[in-house]
């Protein structure tokens, strides 16, 4: 009988909902194959603890490593010192740059956001307003669902005035902006949003604003329990979801199947999945979000 | 020689008055009918935190968990009510005996263990914010049950609930240190810690009641900051620590302690919140507003520096 | 004939400081109604007994009696309950208050009590401040200014004002004259002799024998951190209380019958 | 009097004593082969700040922007290497000058215009981490050409070049310190400012350079992260000012200033290394990793100020 | 007779504090070896005039002249670069340093000269601070405790110890021996007089006219913020200056002839 596998996953630290899907979703995922899961955070999302961690689990010979990098360009010197020791790494979520990894599961932030954005463009006519919660521009991640918004809204509408709120994935960071943004625009049709903490803060911003559920359409990436439950109340109109515990899961598995000497896709793309109210309920029951909504 | 111009909190007024010129002229908006109330609003959760902060800065302290203690006290109580649907007005109960818990556990550790206060607060940085987060699995709590709509976005007399809870909360607070024992010993003990033990002030209570006053007051802000959100999590109120410390220290209290009012600290919050709110009417892009945000902070010190130095002449 | 009760009586108290011995073995008493002097070098541990038996500091061993009561005062708090009121050497003054506010520091005045949220009241500790600081004789231009700018003997004269007026049982002036002109020194002379008049025993460690002889009724020398010798103020000069700081005199050589047991 | 254990460093190497033990009983791979430099390869980045940092406390003084310094020279100076292909050792004398600039702008401000320096460090925070994004663009330049591989994983007789650096850095800063003119008046301003201006030391000039001390070395810093991570960005060392801080206070340095020593700070910085690695080690679940380092943080001058407590007795 | 050439001389200097008038007008002036005090109430303006003529702080108007050539100290730098030493009554001591270290202050001995990062000749200074320190006569157990724990003389000492010992232009003390015991005080005036004898200026601040009478060439009084008269010491006596410093003699009366003009 073969000893269990030891498998690190290592996240990045973030805090959100998202996160803690994508986590949930790795820890069943080590549960069900039956290997023994190491679960660490680079706390704070700073990049040399993450390195650090990455360096204890190459002494400590893990069989394999998930990892959702905190950045994908500086990690990869211990990546690369990862693979020199025959550890196979996949990464989950953020890809990394400067290193051969042996598999990259994530959603295409960039074509998620394309279709993101052809929705908001279909709502809205030339001349109109959108406001845009942009996420950090210094990740990768923000500055790929931003492109991606971008891209997508002008294959549909060239004339439309996108009035962006920077954000540093802040929810009220975003609700001040988006009450800023609503005051020189009370035009604004369409309010998109980079992540789904993102909306909710454009939710207060409408509450405030003294503004109806539908008034003004809301449209989210990320499709957590959060942005979800905003679209069950009508304060949504659609919602362009992840495969959250799916990537999760995803990585896991394809690192115990590394683990085990398996060959593994290059990259696995996760998918995206645009939910409208007609789709929500059946979304969320096949997904599993259900069981974090409330009733 | 209680001249306004000779107070210390006179600097903060002329920056929220030349700030607020500069932005009505860059932006039409901003000086449309809601906006300067909107200010207030937006400030009102930053100034009930550099309130608490007053206190404990006066006393030659620092508080750096009032971010984690707001974090904590909310998540609980928005986990409370919809995830485990207790009574709102229980939850909020609950939230202010938390803020208050996390005050008599500081002060304790401070006032009669000895702890530097910098310490104890930046452990508890870390440490309230992920019991927030332990304490609700990470998720979020959304759509709160009343009276939160009431106190995030409801009206009395034409006064915005948020803007009436801050004022509330500083005349209490400004009276206290103006006018109260506790607030003349609160004073003393930041100017001299040692000399207000030897005229036998019981320096350890009174630093302990800054600390209960600060949980306290920063689980209040908790409640305002969920009703604006109409929601909660374990990420709110991240990295307010540090701007309620300068919004204390832009209205002008020391951070040696002993010297300062509390009014400085309301209009530091409300010149912190300009300039945020300012940049995003003037739509710059994120990294500027960084930059511009860092360099107007400075600025408006280098100001009231300035404006000082000529006084003594 | 039995002596009369004791208000203060000191047994054994000792302090040091890592290696360096502050006090040692320090033996004293004070009769109701008596004031007594200590004098001695710089350094010879007079301020340490001030702070020890305070309660600003704990000493090392040593027995405080009140009133033939032992008492363990853990916090100069303790000790301002039993009515002891002290001029520190270093004065313990809030340099950011102003001048009504240090002399009613710790003893506010209020409306109504409602123990720390008692409500101030300023005009009365103003007025009342005023007339304190008057029997000092010290002159200060403008009352509501903070104490950072205040001279020397201003200070000083702050600290004198708020411990004579607040004396019940017991006062202690470390120097407090030290830094006072002609007038005020004479001003503060002059409100020790009230104390005395109304019976309330007092302290007070001076450099100034001159001052000495004329206050008070006994002399207790410190010397190197030891009470080596105590005198009766009339049956001693100040050439012998200048032999027996400076060690010229050994205090064995003096009659033991004049010494005040303790 | 120089007893090893009245020295205010001595908490600091208890607990870091202690806790070393505490982590080689609990998980088998502390104490491997490698782990021990590793420790000490991994504090060095923190250790560098917390000496630069180590200064401006001294000085009662606070410089909240060392870690945005930090990001500031090395982003610049990967941005130009990778990007405009300029020599890596003209990047890095450019990154050198860059902390010594900064250092010379807050050194400045605060002792010459008289700006309290937690304003000025604190609008430093964003203002020089705003301009190491907008000057990248937001980007990261990774793969550093020679000679950073060898400064980051070269080692010099067995002894790994992180190591060597920080280590150089402190010898020369411990000697500054205790052995120079520069030093002593550092303390003596610390200590009391007015006097120390009144017996003729120039506060502003040692002022003055202690900024610059503080920028220089936090540019030494970023070269060794930036070699370390093997690439450069702006959001390089986020949030190390409170660590640096923590370091410096653990190390028994005081708040206040005029006290302390650097090597506490060392052994500080060693400490919260040590603390965060050693719950990766236990594989501690993320939430109650945050709690766990706060409530170690604590404890570990809870510990000391018991300890001095007794020793008075 | 030409009068001889002023070391210092001063016109006009004024210092207001919002209402406060700490200073007016004031005049004096110093003779090449001459030791002058300055005597007066507390918060007469004694120590204002030290600060002032230090660069400590900067007068509203006024002017300062130093061998006859007009000076203007931004900074107590500047003075201390012109060989004034000064014993402030603050003492300007930095509490976290121990007693070497604060002898020489501003003055570090070196092995050689690297501008600010000299190395410092620990040894040299720890010798030397404790001969000037002898010189005060004051008893300090461990040299190598920092001044914090010191007695109020102990500090004093230092102060004065560090003044005396590198004073070449000019020395001002002010209050030199408030707080020190009666041996300190005679070997502060030894001290004084062996200044006079190496023909020093000095200026002195006290409040004990017998030490001023013994010490000194001319006194100054100071009275309200305002310097209202000078006297030789042989040509007045205490009883007329307690007059003069309590307003009971009018200045006016006395014969102007023996006021050293300005
Ligand atoms: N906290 C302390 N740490 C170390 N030494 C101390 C401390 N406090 C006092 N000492 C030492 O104890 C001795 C006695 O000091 P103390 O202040 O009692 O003297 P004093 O008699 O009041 O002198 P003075 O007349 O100068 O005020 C001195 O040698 C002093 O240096
Ligand atoms: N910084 C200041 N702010 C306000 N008032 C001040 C300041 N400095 C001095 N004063 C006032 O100026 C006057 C003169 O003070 P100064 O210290 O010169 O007196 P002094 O003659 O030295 O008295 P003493 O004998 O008590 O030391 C006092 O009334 C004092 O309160
Ligand atoms: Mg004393
Ligand atoms: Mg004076």
């Amino acid at each position: 009988q073969a000893p269990t596998l030891t498998i690190a996953y290592i996240t990045n630290g973030n805090t959100n909902e998202g996160w803690t899907l994508i986590n949930n979703g790795a820890e069943r995922a080590g549960q069900a194959a039956g290997v023994r899961l190491i679960s660490v955070a680079a706390e704070r999302g700073e990049l040399s603890r993450q390195l650090a961690i990455v360096e204890d689990m190459i002494s400590r010979r893990v069989n394999a490593i998930a990892i959702a990098p905190v950045d994908s360009a500086g990690i990869a010197p211990a990546i690369n010192r990862a693979l020199a020791a025959g550890i196979p790494v996949i990464a989950v979520d953020t890809g990394i740059t400067g290193a051969r990894i042996t598999s990259y599961v994530a959603t295409d932030n960039v074509r998620a956001a394309v279709v993101q954005g052809r929705w908001t463009g279909e709502q809205v006519r030339d001349g109109d307003t959108v406001i845009y919660i942009t996420g950090d521009q210094s990740q990768s991640t923000g500055r790929e669902r931003r492109s991606g918004f971008l891209q997508g809204l002008n294959e549909v509408r060239r004339n439309v005035r996108v009035v962006e709120v920077p954000t540093t994935w802040d929810q009220t960071m975003a609700q001040n902006g988006v009450e800023s943004a609503l005051r020189s625009h009370r035009n604004a049709r369409v309010i998109a949003s980079a992540w789904d903490g993102g909306a909710l803060g454009a939710r207060a911003a409408m509450l405030s604003a003294g503004l109806r559920a539908g008034s003004i359409q809301i449209v989210g990436f990320d499709g957590s329990p959060g942005g979800l439950m905003m679209m069950r109340q009508g304060w949504m109109q659609a919602n362009v979801a992840q495969m959250l515990s799916r990537i999760g899961q995803v990585g896991v598995e394809t690192a115990v199947a590394a683990a085990r000497g398996q060959t593994v896709p290059e990259r696995i793309d996760t998918g995206s999945f645009l939910v409208l109210p007609a789709n929500l309920e059946q979304f969320a029951r096949d997904s599993g979000v259900i069981q974090f909504m409330r009733p | 020689m209680n001249n306004i111009n000779r107070q210390d909190w006179f600097g903060a007024l002329v920056a929220v008055v030349a700030l607020g010129l500069v932005l009505s002229v860059a932006s039409p908006y901003f000086l449309t009918a809601g906006n300067l109330s909107n200010v207030l609003v937006k400030a009102s959760v930053i100034a009930l935190l550099a309130g608490a902060q007053t206190f404990v800065i006066l006393t030659s302290g620092v508080d750096l968990s009032v971010g984690a203690v707001t974090a904590l006290a909310g998540a609980i109580a928005g986990h409370l009510m919809l995830k485990l649907g207790v009574d709102p007005y229980a939850a909020i109960a609950v939230a202010l005996l938390i803020g208050i818990g996390v005050g008599m556990f500081n002060g304790y550790l401070i006032a009669y263990v000895g702890i530097p206060s910098f310490i104890v607060t930046l452990g508890g940085l870390t440490l309230w914010r992920g019991l927030a987060f332990e304490s609700t699995g990470g998720f979020d709590n959304s759509g709160l049950p009343d009276p939160f709509p009431f106190i995030g976005y409801g009206e009395i007399l034409g006064i915005p609930m948020p803007i009436l809870i801050m004022l509330l909360a500083y005349v209490v607070m400004a009276f206290v240190l103006s006018s109260t024992r506790f607030g003349r010993h609160v004073y003393a003990i930041g100017s001299n810690a040692a000399g207000a033990r030897q005229v036998g002030i019981n320096i350890r209570r009174s630093t302990m009641g800054v600390y209960v006053v600060s949980g306290f007051v920063c689980a209040l802000a908790a409640i305002v900051l969920m009703a604006r959100m109409d929601s909660s999590s374990g990420r709110m109120a991240m990295n307010f620590e540090l701007d309620a410390i300068a919004a204390v220290i832009l209205g002008g209290t020391s951070l040696f302690g002993g010297r300062g009012s509390i009014w400085g600290s309301l209009l530091g919050a409300i010149l912190i919140t300009m300039i945020r709110n300012g940049m995003n009417l003037l739509e710059i892009s994120q990294f500027k507003q960084m930059m511009a945000i860092g360099a107007v902070v400075i600025l408006a010190v280098w100001i009231d520096v300035i404006r000082r130095k000529r006084m003594l002449r | 004939m039995k002596p009369p009760p004791s208000v203060l009586r000191i047994t054994g108290l000792t302090k040091h400081y890592g290696g360096v011995k502050a006090l040692t073995e320090a033996c004293f008493s004070l009769a109701a109604g008596e004031h007594a002097a200590i004098v001695g070098d710089n350094g010879a541990g007079k301020s340490t007994f001030v702070r020890l038996i305070t309660g600003t500091e704990r000493p090392n061993a040593g027995r405080v009696e009140i009133d033939g009561r032992e008492v363990n005062f853990h916090s100069p708090l303790d000790a301002r309950q039993q009515g002891i009121e002290t001029v520190f050497q270093t004065l313990a003054i809030a340099e950011d208050l102003d001048v009504a506010s240090n002399i009613f520091l710790g003893r506010e005045l209020t409306y109504f009590n409602l123990g720390p949220l008692s409500p101030l009241n300023h005009k009365a500790m103003k007025s009342q401040a005023a007339q304190m600081l008057e029997a000092t004789g010290v002159k200060i231009p403008d009352m509501s200014e903070k104490l950072r700018g205040m001279s020397g003997g201003q200070r000083q004269c702050v600290a004198i004002a708020r411990a004579a007026g607040f004396a019940r049982k017991l006062i202690i002036l470390d120097e407090p004259t030290a830094a006072l002109g002609v007038q005020e020194t004479a001003k503060v002379e002059e409100i020790i002799k009230g104390l005395k008049r109304s019976g309330i025993p007092l302290i007070i460690i001076s450099h100034n024998l001159r001052q000495v002889f004329d206050l008070v009724d006994r002399i207790w020398v410190f010397r190197q951190g030891r009470i080596i010798a105590n005198r009766a103020t009339g049956q001693t000069n100040p050439e012998q209380i200048v032999g027996l700081i400076t060690g010229a005199i050994d205090p064995a050589s003096l009659p033991q019958a004049e010494e005040q047991p303790c």
